[in-house]
């Protein structure tokens, strides 16, 4: 039953994230006064791709081509990991939130190495500054989870979402302080304004876009829909983390279905403010992404800080 | 117990060591090479007389027959062979300048101080001869030295090393009625060697840099050009 | 006896026969023979030793135990090895010239003379035979190291002649004092005998011995090259012909320092006060760091290993002069290493230079490539100097520490500075000549390089694993020198 | 029984360094078998045949490695049963000084470095024949290579088989000074005798500080004695505890590489023989390791916090500095030593940790981070010999050792861009291999940190932990530019144009043992840390809770319910969620790939000098982490060209380490000017010299009166 409900809901997720990606352009479009695509603009994008031929460089080797696969098959094992819907969620305990955060390093270096494989300066270009931010970001996200971990006593995401739903509601320094840097570091994870800028294809600026330029059809697809994973997946933890109230307790379907409702509403509220960021922010320059991440890192160790100096039992 | 008290042998004996301290200070002075082998001479002269006069003082037979080698040896022999380097590499008429000369010889004096100052504890309980005899060779030892110091002919350098050799033998003499016979026979075959041996390396020497300044005898140095 | 009686005959013989035949053809060979004879009869004269314990010879005028046994053997097997490696090395100078028939006679002749004074200087009982013994091979050496007639072979040998001569004249005076201390106390005849002396050193007085023993040392330490009486070394080491660099490396200086142990051993059964101690651990400090500084200017390959000469010769003393069994029996053994590992050093150097035509470490390179058994004999027994394990000198010098451990714990961080800076001097100026190319025009010459081996063989032995009646000989001696076995 | 073990391999290696030195004695060993098989002229004939003049070199070079293999299964096998023994076996060779033989002592500790080392030496001696034999004999002799490879191994073992002062310090300089040589093997380049020799002072020195350390200790034990027994029962003030560490951070430190005393490192490795440079970056580093531990955990005892704390900062600065410079390395070779100056300092961090959580009074998470460091030293072990030895198959086809002339090599050389890619991916950490177990552990050590009631502590350990995830994502980004410069894009150089896969069984097998490891290890770490979980008993008196609490498949470290991780499930499921998406995005044959020339924007002619070169990826990470190298970057014009022709544009990179100018070079001109000031004693005047004698003999008198 409980294996059964971890598939459905990791289905759910995958199933889903292109949903939200296109309420993200929805939203954004509406705050900036354009005519919006319809919400269900990517899945169409998605199948759209699959059925295209590929299109391969004769210089690129194997390794190019099963990249996507590897890169959508470890985000969707990461987003297997999350609770969704319901706190108790078997697979959490196969792989816990530092190996999450591996999972998303896993699809990263090959998503990398792909940039890199044809030989290009554009693929070189994004590998490189990806791996920059990447690298910055990775201990102000680990600092914020630590946070976490340490008051929940675990690094187990059920059991860690679990402790903070029984402790009702405390107001914890610390839970701002790593809320806001998990949100700077979602960001720049997921390429936003003003990280990184989705919708530009400007050689300069770009970093995500410049490293799948060579992709096409299903491969496209693939990454595409791994990258609309990942950005769900920030959402979902910082929903779930943080506001966990209305996630599913016990599995009965009313429950379940209340629960959908509930991260449903939440994700939705958080896409709001990341579009109202983005319509309100304009993309930094590169090197300004450093202090960017290091104000995530200092924020997390604050959060850090308070949660030993202010929280924690003498 | 001052000198009045002692008997007149003694009084000769300690008289000599003076003078041969006195022949020290000249030979530190000396820039004359002749003049300075012919002190030499002296002072190897009148150690054997002190010998002599203690080996009849102290009625010690065999400190006749390291006087009669003293006499072959430092009064004759190496002055001799001295001589005859001098004349024949032709330096009888040079003149060593010597620096400070007054600094060294107010050196030297308080080196005769110091000797005694050294010497003095370890000799409270022996007799004043004695005390003296051992004060003025250790003197004549470090004038010797001083000696060298000083001087940069090599011919000065055998000098200084062989009234070395004087202050060493003095001081065997008085304090202690000379060494046993095969040490004494055994230093002066030493000596002999030696002697015959600076003999060779000054024709070397001469032979290599053309004159016998010490100074010009420093290839082997690691001193930074 | 007899065995040490013929040891000092032999020579004596050779001096003799090379004097008057040693012009002829396979005279290198004749001298192994001398050598290889005098090595036996050391052995012989051992086993007595290690049979029956010291022997004194009937007029007190000589006295084997076991502390100079053991040097006597050493002696005696570094004489013989050096001759193995001088017949071909003086053959190949007299080849190119650098030397005449003449003079290889004077040089095979004064070989025995000196060998004769070491043994002389170790048997003798007599402190002023030892002063003559000590000053006769000055004497014997001293024409050696002018062999070449070069300007700088002449004034070294005059540097190293008025020196010694002078630093040993102070050391009779010290004998002197020494006589007239004892002489209150003993007849005139057995004044100077060392045994008697020993028996009866409480008697004597204390501070006329520590005078003399001022004077001792820096007679005695002028030829063990104690810093800063030390500049005659190099210069002489560099410039004589290499055996000889050799031999004065591998046993003048141990003589010298064996000399001033056996004062030690008076004055510190006369007096409590360690003041004998003291001094030598100072002088021997001094000349192990300053010399460890030295090593890194060189630019002559000979005058580095005599720095080093001088930085081992100031362990040892220093050792000596911390007087624990412990440090003695380290610096006994350190003796023997160093002597073994030096005198193979200064056997590949001489072939190096013959090599290369030059004793500069700048025109030396490429020696592995060139002959590689010279260049690795070199690199091998530089290592082994230089302390690194497994080779004995590691040992000793490790027993020296856990001594300055036990005793001046303070001093310890500097005998580690001391000898890492030696190791980097030697090596800076090392490797460059035995690696890298091998340069236009040097050619193999001629070796025989079992001295060498042998020598870094025995020095590997005793590092590992030290033979058991090796180890009792060495306790012997240091119960004899300190009073007390080591642990 | 397993001490004999241990002793065979000791032995097996110093033979195999034996018979390489047979390598030229081809007519005496023909002599010899003569003498020996009189008998059996049927025998002789056979063995004349086989070891014939034109094969001779070959069969000794093989012998060779074989004894270095069996060494090797020999050491593994004693390893694994020194780690699943309870007791500590312990000997005593007829050896050494007349009162101190050598002590030998086997336990678990030893146990698992002698694994290490036989896998090491395994994968080595597959490897070693490939790779010596176009080697020019009268250029760089076998015999040479051959004997202080088995020296240096055979050091290496000894100094995990001693128990006291003087046989460690004998084997550990045997080790160095073997390697020292092996450093030195290409001796015609200068760089290599640059290195050499920087390598050499500076294990010296190490050494210098180790005998220190031993001497305090010994100076507080029971009559000076030199045993490691007696040395354990030494009680020391916490003062003489503290600098007895010190000295040991120091000596073991230097070999270790940790910063700054690691400049030896990033020279000697490169130049080595690659299996050399695999040897001393993958194990002697570990040797070093164990020589602290040994040190720390077990001789001394009372471990205070401080060290901890000491030693996690300096694990801190290490993995970053060392990380950070691997970055900026050009050089393969370089590059990986760097990296292993990271994995030291991410191992030292960690025990570290262990060190607070056992004076602090936290047994079992002592011996979780215990685990975690020991765990990663091992991985370390496994994946940077694959890299080296990756490296030297690398250097032997594309002749260069610079990454900017490689590109490509992943269509010439498929099997080994393979290992390499998954040596790459274990040093990045990710999941599935090793490299990612052990950082886990280290990470949920770490979080336990709340169970300590030091403020300072609790806020300085998650700090050192973000330290620790900045290490692993700075490696990451390293080694995505390392593979992805040598084996992606098109080729920069003839030569990686022209190369080719190599032909030789032995050297692909030894890569895909290390790599299979890497991976066993990676999916089931549970064998490996129930074994560790042994040492962590033995040393520290606790071992972990419940490692395997939750089932074979489960890994938790503290409890189920604080972390788990089950490599073998994600697996599973990673290949589910892989296979299901490769099945139906590929059913329609139609939609089979179409192969078609780069986009190159339309202007043409793509070539590979447009790619991005090694120190172009790195530049972000240069500008931000500006201040920790020195760098110096030259951009020439050549004048009165057009602004934006950039082909006349000339640009050059130097990036430096900046220990070396502000540590090493004051020394040595402190040295040197001592040095000079010294020898101004020297003038070649008699006359000084005769004064200088003049005013001892005065000042002595005036002593002693």
């Amino acid at each position: 039953m409980n294996v059964l409900f971890a598939i459905i809901q990791t289905l759910l997720f995958i199933a889903l994230a292109p949903l939200l990606a296109g309420w993200v352009k929805w939203c954004k479009c509406h705050l900036q006064n354009r005519r919006a695509p319809s919400l269900l603009q990517p899945y169409r994008d998605l199948i759209k791709l699959t059925h295209k031929q590929p299109v391969v460089s004769k210089d690129a080797s194997w390794l190019f081509i099963i990249a996507p696969y590897i890169i959508f098959s470890t985000t969707a094992l990461a987003v297997s990991v999350v609770p969704l819907l319901a706190v108790d969620l078997p697979t959490a305990s196969s792989a816990d939130v530092i190996v999450l955060v591996g999972f998303l390093a896993f699809a990263r270096f090959f998503l990398v190495l792909a940039g890199l494989d044809v030989g290009t300066a554009f693929g070189g270009m994004g590998s490189s500054r990806e791996m920059t931010i990447s690298a910055m970001a990775e201990p102000a996200m680990l600092m914020a989870v630590f946070t976490l971990t340490m008051t929940a006593s675990t690094t187990n995401l059920s059991f860690a979402i679990d402790h903070v739903l029984q402790e009702g509601l405390v107001l914890r320094p610390s839970f701002i302080f790593s809320l806001s840097a998990l949100m700077l570091v979602a960001v720049a994870e997921t390429g936003r304004i003003p990280v990184d800028n989705p919708a530009t294809h400007l050689e300069l600026t770009m970093i995500h876009e410049a490293m799948i330029l060579e992709y096409s059809g299903r491969h496209l697809a693939l990454i595409e829909w791994a990258s609309q994973l990942k950005l769900m997946l920030y959402g979902v933890l910082i929903a779930n983390i943080f506001f966990p109230w209305g996630i599913a307790e016990t599995f009965s379907l009313s429950v379940l279905g209340y629960g959908l409702l509930a991260i449903m509403g939440k994700l939705a509220l958080l896409v709001v403010v990341l579009a109202i960021s983005e319509t309100l922010l304009a993309k930094m320059r590169l090197f300004r992404v450093q202090e960017f991440l290091s104000f995530a890192y200092l924020l997390g160790l604050l959060g850090m800080l308070s949660h030993i100096i202010l929280e924690a039992a003498h | 117990m001052g000198i009045e008290n002692l008997d007149h042998y003694s009084q000769i004996i300690l008289s000599l060591a003076a003078l041969v301290m006195l022949s020290s200070f000249i030979m530190l002075a000396q820039g004359r090479l002749l003049r300075l082998v012919f002190v030499f001479a002296v002072q190897g002269f009148m150690l054997v007389s002190a010998t002599a006069i203690a080996a009849y003082s102290f009625n010690n037979p065999h400190l006749y027959i390291s006087a009669a080698i003293t006499l072959a040896l430092k009064v004759i022999f190496i002055p001799w062979m001295l001589r005859r380097h001098i004349l024949k590499l032709n330096m009888h008429r040079d003149v060593e300048a010597l620096n400070n000369k007054t600094a060294i010889m107010m050196g030297g004096a308080s080196l005769v101080v110091f000797s005694y100052y050294v010497l003095h504890p370890i000799m409270q309980n022996s007799s004043m001869v004695l005390l003296n005899a051992l004060s003025l060779s250790l003197a004549v030892i470090l004038l010797g030295m001083l000696l060298m110091i000083s001087h940069h002919q090599a011919i000065a350098h055998v000098v200084g090393f062989m009234s070395i050799e004087n202050g060493l033998f003095f001081a065997a003499t008085v304090s202690t009625n000379g060494m046993p016979m095969v040490v004494e026979l055994g230093v002066a075959f030493d000596v002999l060697v030696a002697a015959v041996l600076f003999g060779i390396f000054f024709l070397h020497i001469n032979s290599s840099i053309d004159s016998l300044d010490v100074d010009k005898m420093n290839r082997l140095n690691e001193v930074d050009q | 006896m007899i065995p040490a009686y013929l040891l000092l005959l032999l020579p004596l013989l050779g001096i003799l026969y090379f004097g008057l035949l040693g012009h002829k053809e396979d005279v290198g060979k004749q001298n192994i023979r001398f050598n290889g004879v005098t090595l036996l009869l050391s052995l012989w004269l051992a086993v007595n030793v290690f049979l029956s314990g010291t022997i004194l010879s009937a007029d007190q005028y000589f006295i084997v135990d076991s502390f100079n046994v053991y040097l006597i053997v050493l002696t005696a097997f570094v004489g013989f090895t050096t001759s193995i490696f001088s017949a071909p090395y003086m053959a190949h100078e007299q080849e190119i010239g650098k030397l005449t028939a003449n003079r290889l006679r004077l040089y095979y002749s004064m070989y025995q003379g000196f060998m004769f004074a070491m043994y002389l200087v170790l048997t003798t009982n007599n402190m002023g035979i030892m002063w003559v013994a000590m000053e006769a091979a000055t004497l014997a050496t001293v024409l050696l190291v002018s062999l070449y007639r070069t300007p700088e072979s002449i004034e070294a040998a005059w540097k190293y002649f008025i020196l010694c001569g002078v630093g040993i004249a102070q050391a009779l005076f010290g004998t002197i004092l020494l006589y007239y201390a004892a002489i209150q106390i003993s007849d005139v005849d057995n004044a100077l005998t060392w045994s008697v002396l020993y028996e009866n050193a409480k008697l004597l007085d204390p501070e006329i011995l520590e005078i003399a023993f001022v004077f001792m040392l820096i007679g005695y330490g002028t030829k063990i090259g104690l810093v800063p009486l030390h500049n005659w070394l190099p210069d002489a080491h560099s410039e004589g012909p290499t055996p000889m660099s050799a031999v004065l490396s591998g046993l003048l200086l141990n003589d010298a320092l064996y000399a001033v142990v056996r004062n030690k051993m008076l004055i510190d059964g006369a007096t409590d006060s360690h003041i004998a101690g003291y001094l030598m651990m100072g002088f021997g400090m001094l000349s192990f760091l300053v010399a460890a500084f030295f090593l890194h200017r060189q630019k002559d390959i000979k005058r580095l290993f005599s720095y080093s000469s001088i930085e081992h010769m100031g362990l040892m003393t220093f050792a000596f002069g911390i007087g624990t069994p412990f440090a003695t029996f380290a610096a006994l053994l350190h003796m023997t290493v160093h002597s073994l590992t030096k005198s193979a050093i200064f056997v590949t150097v001489g072939h190096a230079a013959q090599i290369s035509g030059t004793q500069s470490i700048e025109k030396i390179r490429g020696l592995i490539k060139t002959q590689p058994q010279v260049g690795w004999g070199l690199l091998i027994g530089t290592l082994a100097i230089a302390g690194f394990p497994p080779f004995g000198v590691f040992a000793s010098e490790f027993l020296v520490l856990l001594a300055t451990m036990q005793s001046y714990p303070w001093l310890a961080p500097f005998l580690l500075l001391g000898i890492g800076i030696a190791c980097a001097g030697l090596f800076r100026n090392i490797q460059p000549m035995v690696y890298g190319e091998k340069p236009e025009g040097q050619q193999a010459v001629q070796a025989n390089l079992w001295p060498v081996m042998i020598h870094l063989a025995i020095v590997l032995w005793l590092g590992l694993a030290m033979p058991d009646f090796l180890a009792d000989w060495f306790t012997q001696a240091t119960i004899l020198i300190s009073g007390s076995a080591p642990l | 029984m397993i001490l004999f073990l241990a002793y065979a391999a000791v032995l097996l290696s110093f033979l195999s360094g034996i018979l390489a030195l047979l390598m030229r004695q081809h007519c005496s060993v023909i002599k010899w078998v003569h003498y020996c098989c009189t008998k059996r002229p049927d025998w002789q004939q056979r063995l004349n045949n086989w070891l014939e003049q034109s094969v001779y070199p070959q069969r000794i070079q093989q012998l060779s490695f074989i004894c270095l293999g069996m060494a090797g299964v020999f050491a593994m096998i004693a390893g694994v049963g020194g780690l699943m023994s309870e007791q500590a076996m312990t000997a005593q060779l007829p050896l050494g000084l007349p009162w101190l033989p050598w002590h030998v002592r086997f336990d678990s500790l030893s146990g698992l470095f002698f694994l290490i080392i036989g896998i090491a030496i395994f994968a080595v001696s597959c490897y070693g024949p490939g790779y010596v034999k176009g080697n020019n004999e009268q250029e760089h002799p076998f015999a040479v290579l051959g004997l202080f490879s088995g020296l240096f191994i055979a050091g290496m073992l000894l100094v995990l088989l001693a128990d006291d002062a003087f046989f460690f310090m004998i084997s550990w300089e045997l080790m160095s000074v073997a390697s020292y040589f092996l450093v030195a093997f290409q001796h015609e380049n200068s760089a290599n005798r640059h290195a050499a020799f920087i390598y050499l002072i500076m294990a010296e020195g190490g050494a210098i500080a180790i005998i220190l350390a031993f001497g305090v200790l010994a100076s507080f034990s029971d009559g000076g004695a030199f045993t490691f027994d007696a040395l354990r029962n030494a009680s020391l003030s916490d003062t003489w505890a503290s600098v007895a560490f010190v000295l040991a951070l120091v000596g073991f430190g230097m070999k270790a590489g940790l910063v700054p005393l690691h400049v030896w490192l990033p020279e000697a490795h490169p130049v080595a023989p690659s299996h050399i440079s695999a040897l001393m970056s993958g194990v002697m580093l570990k040797v070093a390791v164990y020589g602290l531990i040994r040190f720390s955990f077990d001789l001394l005892g009372d471990i205070q916090w401080q060290w901890g704390v000491a030693l996690m900062i300096i694990g801190a600065i290490s993995a970053l500095g060392g990380i950070l410079y691997a970055m900026m390395q050009p050089n393969l070779k370089r590059l990986l030593a760097y990296s292993s100056v990271e994995n030291i300092g991410i191992i030292f961090m960690v025990l570290g940790l262990s060190m607070i959580f056992v004076a602090k009074g936290h047994p079992t998470l002592a011996a979780l981070g215990f685990v975690a460091a020991l765990f990663h030293a091992f991985n370390h072990a496994l994946f940077k010999n694959l890299l080296f030895l990756g490296a030297g198959i690398i250097q032997h086809q594309v002749h260069s050792l610079n990454i900017d002339d490689m590109g490509g090599l992943i269509k010439r050389m498929p099997h080994t861009s393979k290992l390499f890619l998954i040596a790459c991916m274990s040093i990045s950490s990710l999941p599935l291999f090793n490299g990612f177990v052990s950082e886990w552990l280290a990470f949920q050590a770490a979080l336990q940190v709340g169970v300590l009631d030091d403020a300072v502590l609790r806020s300085l350990v998650p700090v050192m932990a973000a330290a620790l995830a900045l290490t692993a994502a700075l490696a990451a980004a390293c080694f995505v530019k390392l593979f992805g410069m040598m084996f992606l894009g098109l080729p920069r150089t003839r030569h990686a144009a022209k190369a080719e896969e190599t032909q030789d069984k032995g050297m692909l097998f030894s890569l895909s043992l290390l790599a299979g490891l890497c991976f066993l290890f990676g999916i089931f770490p549970g064998l490996m840390i129930n074994l560790l979980d042994n040492v962590a008993l033995q040393l520290l008196g606790h071992s972990l809770p419940n490692a395997t609490a939750a089932g074979w498949l489960w890994l938790t470290p503290v409890s189920a319910e604080k972390a788990s991780y089950s490599a073998p499930i994600v697996l599973f499921l990673a290949a589910i969620a892989g296979g299901i998406s490769y099945r139906y995005l590929r059913r329609d044959p139609a939609m089979a790939l179409r192969e078609s020339e780069t986009w190159d924007c339309g202007f043409g002619g793509l070539t590979p000098r447009m790619q991005y070169t090694s120190s172009a990826f790195t530049m972000p990470f240069r500008r931000i982490f500006s201040k920790v190298w020195i760098i110096d970057e030259t951009i020439t014009k050549q004048p009165g060209t057009m602004p934006l022709q950039v082909t006349d544009i000339h640009y050059e990179l130097h990036v430096s380490d900046h220990s070396w100018p502000k540590l090493y070079q004051p020394i040595e001109k402190s040295v040197n000017r001592i040095a000079r000031l010294v020898s101004r004693m020297q003038t070649g005047n008699i006359r000084v010299y005769l004064s200088y004698s003049f005013f001892t003999l005065i000042f002595l008198l005036w002593v002693i009166s």
